[in-house]
């Protein structure tokens, strides 16, 4: 049975396919993505309450390290195979070492429906996994130079809203604990898949208007936005089996390590290497990557976990 | 004082707000105002429903000689990289000592 | 016992009558019309869902023919009692041969304020309500051209905002159907009383803003404003008894027929026939007929519903 | 246990510090607003319609009281020790003698976290203590002139947002009563802790901002913002046990009477006294009393009350 | 290239932004910008509270004959039905051949 | 009727939108346009997160000597008290008896 969600996605794909009117209007896409990151935010925080946070002091480190590798390697197959210059290969690796909010959620919302078990820290991932990617990116744009401004360029990545907002939700579910957070349950907790709904009826708005952009940038991206998150997908799998997640659990990580970001990565980017042009990755991730990851990567990167898992 | 003075306006990438105002104002000029605009250019259509599309436009109203100044920032270091328009006109101020 | 949602009508077109600076930013009434339009669709869609579309198709095509009929039958009214020209008679016939989503939803909360029983598949109706009387309006006000910009207006009809959202929403709640819907209940249904509180609050707050249009226009719309929709629901509890629905159907099928539109019709006219008078027509159907409906139309027709049933 | 909407203020609070640009658009806040404020007044609304109103009149007519002296009584103390301007003087005391609504949801919330009893009527209070200093505040800047412009003036304090949406649900909530606003309940009722959190993470982004302008006027406000409140709350638990409350009751007064306005007095004082400085009242109340108040003068004033109670 | 263009401000109804801007575009003018604004003029309060009320300010920057097609095919089209108003001012811009 | 026309421009606090906007029609205006604006001067930053913080800026097209006559009442009321610039530039008008 197709999860409701991606049908909003679908919807909002097709209605701006169509050049229908809807939109929805910029102050309330930020509501909902403030919503989205603080909730995810604070269900990591309300995880890290109940287990010694020590313990999973390991998984971090791992997923940490995913996050500054993977750019590492795509950064010089965008140049040598996809003949991109410097500064825009080190862009797209950045945005697909670096995570998106919304497929991780879109990927939870199918462990739900489908009852599938996962670890619940899972969202701390996310956080840790937003980050490295930008650092690196920026490395492989500029070289290390003498003069970077590193106070700007930090302020970019730590301070962007989504970051932020991430963070923000973590220490206050950590803090707060489970218990505390009853009484904004009801806003945060029981209103998110719909919240997620309407994300994603944006986000379907959003995806096809970026659809006009490919025709000016060949095929390279299509095939890269399709094969390299199957490709980065098995080795989040593999990793998170190997550092004894569930097949839920490395199902979603691998999702993680497929999905790139839209929202603090680019940001990050436009301000830290302005010279890398912003429509190649937002093209690669938006248009093709999420779509891809939403409706049909999800359930496939399950398959091979499940495999994997033997 | 004379109360001509020249009003810039700069269409860009909401993206810069922070460091295009404070560059304006490193560079003197008394104030600056910013307004949510979307629209359409060379760079395509920057609809403005998300904040990688959106557009701003800063009015900053100064005397001829900042006006270059700042004119001539804009061109050296934003106009390659990003989606920007900026033009100038004639303004009669009201308390020019506030300029 | 005054349903609040009245009360909150009331208050916004006090608010307003008394100059208060009280505004509903345009971004959240947006969000609020989003909300209501997506979630009557998906009722109608979840209803879909569970009876073989097939056995509805008779009463659909009942509902069809009054939507191009109504707007046929006022015109002549219009131009020949009201004296409007051409344009403007066809123009408020297509607002009222249309329906008001805000009035059906007042009415579906009378009727579960009452316990009164209800068709579930009514929501339906106001789809298939939204779009004929567009077409009719059109053609009346036009006449068959030979170089008629039928790409744009169509565009126009069936890819505005509201359209769009309803169709979108019956087809989300079709295909997930009751079940796939659960998780996004919080959201749509739980919240819906309320939202559609704010969104008379803000209803209210523009009412009373047309009601300086009205010293201009005479009292003629006055008059057709109240008198129209009465005769509108006697004809549609009238049908909607004959093909076999309930009292409490009945009576929510007089109330659409008896509604006139204020969001799909008046965009859709304003670029199609660009010489009627928005200000006439929405003075009419907002400034009037729906308060009228909302405030003691509803009640009545219910009793009309009861009467002629016997 | 540290209630996680203060987390959410202190969360908005450090990311204003650290420059993030994370935002809550101005639709969004007027939307929080509203909510919080149309909540407060129908959760008053409803325990009037529980109980005779005549027999809440004396509280009724002791509170208004207070905030008709309050401001009396600090306008002498900020001319002779702050050396104010009349004006300024005048418009400091309208803000501490009218009140916060958001620290009366942080205080309610306070009581209900702690399984604290209070009045379920005290939502009628915030609505009584809006209005009678910002007349006090007027006069006490104008001195009462023969052609003062009274139609503005009462304009602006009758029928501004903050004061119109409290009456108005407070209207709604009266006429409705208990069982009526059952079905908007999982809008206004069950998301209200929510709302607050959200509205407690842009107070404390604008309250960050507001320390700026701490250096420009000297530490006389610092310590007014303090102290002043402190004075002020046991006064106002003072009464509040003298006219019966319980010790809850009683706190919520304090903590009321210790508020200062920041929605209602800045608007109305804005229009009707041009010559104070908006920035020094509003840099005492919510740069320096309503993070003290919320941050730790709750807890304390409720120390004070059981103290006071015996 | 000369840097004098004209600005064209156009302020109308919201329900007309997307024809407006097809138009301006297949006009020949590269780019457009657009505002939401809220008004009230000889067709009455446009207080922009919801879609019907709302206006949009349309910013066009072209050179001088570009501006008079443009001033003349609003002028012919949509003058007589819709809420608008239209004014030309001269301006200077930076890189002219963007224009 | 002449089509040259002067265009002032009020940049001021959203909380005297109601006030001026009565007081540009009382003084004769056919219609204003408003836009909700944020900015920095010598009153400080108002960055329009919420109201008390909010610009606007208002738009009058009119003949020069409504413009003086405008100016002239915005100087003397609210020039001492508020936040506030005003500048004027000439424009062209369309279908200048509008006006
Ligand atoms: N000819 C024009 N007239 C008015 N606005 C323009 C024009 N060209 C560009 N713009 C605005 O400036 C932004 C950046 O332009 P561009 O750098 O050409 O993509 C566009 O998104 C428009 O908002
Ligand atoms: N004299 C004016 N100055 C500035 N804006 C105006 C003026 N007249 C009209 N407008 C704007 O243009 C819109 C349409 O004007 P109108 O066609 O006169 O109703 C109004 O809603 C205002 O936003
Ligand atoms: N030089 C300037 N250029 C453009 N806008 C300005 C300038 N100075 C002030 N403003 C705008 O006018 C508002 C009030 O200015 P002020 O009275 O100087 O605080 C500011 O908040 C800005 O939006
Ligand atoms: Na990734
Ligand atoms: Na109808
Ligand atoms: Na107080």
């Amino acid at each position: 049975m197709i999860d409701p969600i991606i049908l909003f996605f679908i919807f909002g794909f097709l209605a701006s396919l169509f050049r229908s009117d809807l939109k929805i209007p910029p102050a309330i896409y930020d509501l909902l993505s403030i919503l989205l990151l603080i909730t995810i935010g604070m269900k990591g925080g309300v995880e890290l309450a109940k287990q010694p946070f020590i313990s999973l002091l390991p998984q971090i480190g791992v997923v940490l390290l995913i996050g500054f590798v993977i750019p590492l390697v795509l950064s010089p197959v965008l140049r040598q195979l996809g003949k991109f210059k410097r500064e825009d290969a080190a862009s797209i690796a950045a945005h697909y070492g670096s995570v998106s909010v919304g497929t991780f959620a879109v990927a939870i919302a199918f462990m739900e429906n489908n009852s599938i078990e996962y670890e619940a820290h899972l969202p701390v991932f996310v956080v840790m996994l937003e980050i490295p990617a930008i650092i690196v990116g920026i490395l492989l744009a500029k070289g290390i130079q003498a003069n970077m401004a590193w106070g700007k360029i930090s302020h970019e990545i730590f301070l962007g809203k989504g970051v932020v907002l991430l963070i923000g939700g973590l220490a206050i579910g950590w803090i707060a604990g489970p218990d505390g957070i009853t009484k904004i349950k009801p806003l945060f907790f029981d209103l998110f898949t719909g919240i997620l709904a309407l994300f994603l009826l944006e986000m379907g708005l959003i995806t096809a208007r970026q659809l006009s952009s490919l025709k000016n940038y060949g095929f390279f991206l299509v095939g890269f936005g399709i094969i390299v998150p199957v490709l980065m997908a098995i080795g989040g799998v593999w990793v998170g089996l190997a550092m004894g997640l569930s097949v839920g659990g490395a199902t979603v990580l691998g999702t993680l390590t497929a999905s790139a970001s839209y929202i603090a990565v680019p940001a990050a980017m436009r301000i830290s290497v302005p010279s890398a042009n912003p429509t190649l990755s937002l093209t690669a991730s938006l248009g093709i990557t999420f779509p891809f990851n939403v409706l049909v990567g999800i359930p496939i990167y399950y398959q091979i976990a499940k495999l994997m898992q033997g | 004082m004379s109360t001509e003075k020249e009003l810039i306006t700069i269409i860009t990438e909401a993206v810069l707000e922070t460091e295009l105002c404070k560059k304006i104002e490193q560079l003197g000029a008394t104030g600056y105002t910013v307004i949510d605009v979307r629209g359409k250019g060379h760079t395509g259509n920057r609809g403005g429903d998300w904040k990688e599309s959106a557009n701003i436009q800063i009015e900053v109203v100064c005397n001829a000689h900042l006006a270059e100044v700042i004119t001539h920032t804009l061109e050296t270091n934003y106009f390659d990289d990003y989606a920007m328009i900026v033009y100038r006109s004639p303004v009669t101020v009201l308390r020019s000592d506030k300029f």
